[in-house]
């Protein structure tokens, strides 16, 4: 008779639980975003492409965010793989980088909305500005719910606390950021771009 | 095969009152903190019936009790027009998202997919407490909409705009948001629930419990999770999008601001239909676990269930378009809609199919979740057949938004959440409560529902043949329906008589808990884990991990010392050749 | 059966009757035999002391086909109700018919404009009349209606006709009906439009063809010399 | 996660993105046509979610049950946008 614990005796637990948990929830975001994005661009068509609304935004500062949040998922990822490498001590700095880049992105964005705001270029200008405030602000209120997690694992890394599990939660909160990321890619084209 | 012995290790019990009971993060509590919410939003849901009723039987007459309700709601017991909306918006917003949810996922769900599997407790139970009190803060939300200047919601559970978006249209405005927002509250807390039975279900199954001996109720929650996770996203960006059309000016939906109505309909339907299915499948689940143990016979078709449950699932995301034949979809659309809607009835036709043929041969026992599961089959089977008419786009043309949808969509809704839901509440009360639910009151409470409920809503399918439609305040404005007066005032007498079949019921939930028989670990003689247990089970559900040596449904098997097999019991000799 | 709905005056309402009482016959059939047989079984296989119950498990082709079998042939039925319902929704919905008398509805809280095009025929000229709450058409015409909606969404529902489609803010749909029986009958509201949607009625006026053009010459505006063809 | 080591490295992902990043700006403000500019953007963005998905979100470790879970959602959202290009494109 043999005393093992109960996570071994499971039956598969080929994938942690947080993990399985995040995807899930990926799968449930990727419909929210993506319903918005649809929605987006079929209404798009149907209105012959809103050319005149969406000449008044700024590529230049768009394609600077995409810099900042496309870094700041290296950065991340950089993070990740020293928790892995058992590297504590450089698993901090990347995070602390990760939020500052979370948090200029946020600053741009609130620039880019004031800027736009000052011109008259409010939600009530048009469909394509309700569009455009209404995608970007709900991404940035995930950047924003990201960089608050990054935070605290940061803090619980300083601090030196909880350090196993603190591993796996820098993995799951990277799912989550980069997610955010790919949102912004396709963001980016879909409202800068075209 | 060696015995293991298995520790659990569980985070150790909490003792304070505040964390046995209140933010407690065992699955057990959260399962009947739901149940327990979900139950007393189905009182309050049932009043609004009373309410509306009434009015429909006898337009503009003073309703007896209500002289209480103060303006601008009531003129001392008569209805305003705008509040009969109202009530009818929150009729329909509570007895979806607010008590058939919570009680067949939060709180059947809840209390037993840890234990159906042998896990000591979900995944993540913190995220679970977190789901059930993203839930309670929603419910208040939404009741306390009533209590804001220009009332609650009053666009209809299904919230179309333009009548959604703009308050001028309504006359109702901080309401509507807060609608809103307690729907997204709603969904946010389900989101929580629905990756936590997933991962829960995948990840923590006992030794020997491969997916193929899942009991059937685990399939059903697990399906139901899924249609869940992929179908409501959409519904969330749909709401940004009228809470920003209200409040913000904005115009996704408003067409003098450049939007369209009908892309609500769409994400709405697109959500909605699936969501039909999260709560109608825990309840055939329920009543797949219940066929088996009062008629002493495997289930029928253990796979196939599957199968068609998966089937019924993938199908239930391409028929949204049913809900709008008639809203100004392309007439051309309806066709396929039309075919995959009536394909839907197959699987569904052999899930019905497979439980009746479970009964062949059967030794079965009447006792009240039999009953109630008898009475789910006939009824569910009425709300199934009559989904043909609704899904035949010709039919439809004609009974579209008439009371023959609203009788259909009672047939199907009310035996999932009640029969169904009380079949499971009757049966597993002993394991949450350790008390038995008494008899007597139980079988009461079957035929006086059963009957009512058949009285109320089968002269339904009259009114709408005859062309009634639904969310009329005055029905006697039309003369054409005015020979329909008598048929309406029958319906309401049977409503009152519905909602007084519930006393029986009531007293029973609360009486036994100090006066019912003490439940023996396993009163029912069933097979599945979370009959291994103690009734109520301690906290970690099991002493030790459970073993699982076959599939849940082994009854009067030739051989055995019994005619029942639990899982876990190990087989003297052979037991490799234990069923699948 | 057929006494519950309302009286049908259109020349596609029976077609759209017979299909449900298509479905109502198949599904009747098996709702019938499917209660029949749970009640039965319920009898039948009641607990009875020495009667225990048989092990089967539904596992087996030969055991499964008991269920497979009339689902199969609740496939087969379910292909013939389309292909019933299919016939009549295109020649409602989908092949609209140019129209003998095309008039515009337009909905609005809490009422339906009748837009009329006047002596000339057409619409959107000089001469058109708008009548509110009521829809006067000429028997045995092709009737085409274009719904339109001032606010939110209302839907034009003509029992006796049988015809129902929502009339959304923003775009413009076509409907189309042909009344076989002269009378006064009711137009209705049958989306939740606000707190005024019951009392968003109108009334159908078919007339025999030369009482339409009467009450249309009664009506127009400014009356022309020239008599319009009947 | 065993053999990470036979994977492009992070950085090297990192300077996939940027170049990608810049040919679409280099797209959009080349006169291609606009069929064609939105045609490659977009082309570009689906190459640039991959890599992120597949590398920093380390899909290319993962098994059929995390892809089928990325999988549905995005096939589901096709088959959501091409029923609504009647309706709402084509509008009446």
């Amino acid at each position: 008779m043999t005393t093992v614990s109960i996570e071994a005796a499971r039956v598969g637990e080929r994938i942690p639980s947080g993990k399985l948990a995040m995807w899930w929830f990926l799968a449930s975001e990727i419909m929210t975003f993506g319903g918005l994005l649809a929605a987006f661009v079929l209404r798009r068509f149907a209105a012959g492409g809103w050319e005149d609304q969406a000449a008044h935004v700024s590529t230049r500062i768009a394609a600077f965010n995409t810099l900042l949040l496309v870094s700041s998922s290296l950065t991340l990822v950089q993070a990740h793989a020293a928790v892995k490498a058992d590297q504590r001590n450089r698993v901090a700095p990347y995070l602390l980088c990760t939020i500052v880049l979370g948090l200029a992105f946020l600053a741009v964005k609130g620039y880019e909305y004031s800027g736009e705001i000052a011109h008259g270029f409010t939600p009530s200008a048009g469909p394509f500005w309700s569009f455009y405030y209404g995608l970007t602000g709900l991404h940035a209120l995930h950047v924003l719910a990201g960089v608050i997690v990054n935070a605290a694992l940061y803090v619980l890394v300083i601090r030196g606390r909880l350090w196993p599990r603190v591993q796996q939660r820098v993995e799951y909160a990277g799912l989550y950021w980069h997610f955010v990321d790919i949102v912004w890619i396709f963001l980016f084209p879909l409202v800068y771009l075209s | 095969m060696s015995q293991v012995a298995v520790v659990t290790h569980h985070a150790h019990e909490e003792t304070s009152f505040w964390r046995k009971y209140v933010f407690s993060v065992d699955h057990k509590v959260i399962g009947r903190q739901y149940l327990t919410l979900g139950l007393c939003m189905a009182l309050l849901g049932g009043a609004t019936v009373y309410v509306i009723r009434w009015q429909l039987a006898w337009p503009e007459t003073p309703i007896p009790l209500t002289s209480w309700v103060p303006e601008p709601a009531m003129y001392d017991g008569q209805l305003d027009p705008s509040f009969y909306n109202q009530l009818v918006t929150m009729h329909g917003t509570i007895m979806v998202f607010f008590v058939a949810m919570p009680i067949l996922l939060g709180g059947l769900g809840n209390f037993l997919l840890p234990l159906m599997i042998g896990a000591d407790d979900m995944a993540l139970p913190r995220l679970n407490m977190m789901s059930f009190w993203t839930f309670f803060t929603a419910s208040a939300v939404l009741l306390s909409s009533f209590f804001v200047s220009g009332g609650p919601a009053a666009a209809g559970w299904t919230g179309y705009p333009p009548l959604s978006a703009n308050p001028e249209y309504t006359g109702v405005h901080g309401g509507m948001n807060l609608w809103i927002l307690a729907l997204a509250l709603e969904f946010a807390s389900f989101l929580m629930g629905g990756v936590n039975f997933l991962t829960t279900a995948i990840n923590m199954r006992a030794p020997g419990l491969s997916f193929f001996r899942l009991p059937l109720m685990v399939w059903m929650q697990l399906t139901a999770g899924v249609l869940f996770l992929l179908s409501v996203g959409p519904i969330i960006g749909g709401a940004v999008m009228l809470l920003l059309d209200r409040t913000i000016g904005s115009g996704f939906f408003l067409p003098e601001r450049g939007g369209d109505p009908l892309l609500w309909q769409h994400l709405f339907w697109f959500f909605g239909h699936p969501e039909v299915y999260v709560v109608l499948l825990p309840g055939v689940g329920a009543v797949l676990e219940i066929l088996p143990v009062f008629a002493r016979k495997p289930i029928f078709g253990y796979r196939t269930i599957v199968y068609s449950t998966i089937i019924a699932g993938v199908l239930s995301f391409v028929v949204w378009a049913h809900h709008m034949f008639v809203a100004g979809i392309d007439p051309r659309l309806a066709m396929p809609f039309s075919i995959t809607t009536i394909l839907i009835s197959v699987p569904f036709a052999i899930m019905t199919f497979a439980m009746i043929a479970t009964l062949w041969g059967g030794s079965i026992e009447f006792r009240t979740p039999m009953l109630f599961t008898f009475g789910f089959l006939i009824t569910f089977l009425i709300g199934g057949v009559t989904g043909i008419f609704n899904g035949s786009a010709a039919v439809d043309i004609f009974i579209h938004g008439t009371y023959f949808v609203v009788a259909h969509f009672h047939y199907t809704l009310f035996p999932t959440v009640f029969f169904a839901g009380f079949a499971g509440i009757y049966y597993w009360y002993p394991k949450m409560f350790g008390r038995m639910m008494n008899e007597a009151l139980g079988k009461l409470h079957f035929w006086l529902t059963f009957v009512a409920f058949n009285l109320v809503f089968l002269p339904m399918f009259v009114l709408g043949i005859g062309g009634h439609m639904r969310r009329i305040y005055n029905p006697l404005q039309y003369d054409f329906l005015k020979p329909l007066a008598p048929v309406n005032q029958f319906i309401t007498m049977a409503a009152v008589a519905l909602l007084l079949s519930q006393i029986p019921f009531i007293l029973n939930f609360i009486g036994s808990l100090w006066f019912g028989e003490k439940a023996a670990d396993n009163p029912w003689r069933a097979n599945t884990l979370e009959w291994s247990t103690s009734s109520p089970p301690p906290h970690g559900n099991f002493a030790t991990v459970p073993t699982v040596y076959r599939g849940p449904y082994e009854y009067s098997r030739p051989g055995a010392a019994q005619d029942f097999l639990p899982q876990t019991q190990p087989l003297p000799t052979g037991a490799a050749a234990a069923g699948a | 059966m057929g006494g519950w709905f309302p009286e049908n005056i259109s020349s596609f309402g029976a077609a759209i009757d017979d299909v449900f009482f298509l479905i109502y016959y198949i599904v009747g059939f098996w709702f019938v035999l499917t209660t029949a047989v749970i009640l039965y079984l319920g009898v039948r296989y009641r607990r009875r002391a020495g009667h225990p119950a048989a092990y089967v498990r539904g596992d087996r082709w030969r055991e499964l086909s008991w269920i497979l079998i009339p689902a199969a042939i609740i496939l087969v039925l379910d292909l013939a109700i389309d292909a019933a319902g299919a016939r009549v929704w295109e020649s409602v919905k989908i092949h609209l018919p140019p129209g003998d008398v095309h008039l515009i509805v337009t909905g609005k809280q809490f009422e339906w404009l009748v837009t009329y095009p006047g002596a000339d025929g057409t619409l959107e000229t000089a001469d058109d009349f708008v009548a509110n709450n009521e829809l006067h058409v000429p028997v045995g015409r092709d009737i085409r209606v274009t719904l339109r909606s001032q606010d939110v969404v209302h839907s034009f529902f003509l029992p006796n006709v049988r015809l129902k489609q929502d009339a959304l803010p923003g775009r413009s749909i076509d409907v189309w009906f042909n009344v076989n029986k002269p009378g006064e009958y009711e137009l209705a509201c049958a989306e939740l439009c606000g707190f005024g949607h019951y009392t968003m009625r109108a009334k159908l006026i078919a007339h025999s063809p030369d009482e339409y053009a009467q009450w249309v010459r009664d009506h127009e505006p400014h009356r022309t010399a020239e008599a319009p063809s009947a | 996660m065993s053999d990470e080591s036979r994977f492009p490295s992070y950085v090297a992902i990192w300077s996939w993105l940027v170049a990608l990043l810049v040919a679409a700006l280099f797209c959009a403000y080349v006169p291609f046509g606009k069929a064609l500019a939105i045609f490659l953007i977009f082309t570009l963005a689906v190459i640039k979610a991959f890599l992120v998905a597949r590398h920093y979100m380390h899909l290319r470790t993962e098994g059929l049950l995390i892809y089928a879970i990325a999988g549905v959602p995005v096939l589901l959202l096709l088959g959501l946008t091409l029923a609504l290009v009647p309706d709402i494109i084509f509008r009446r």
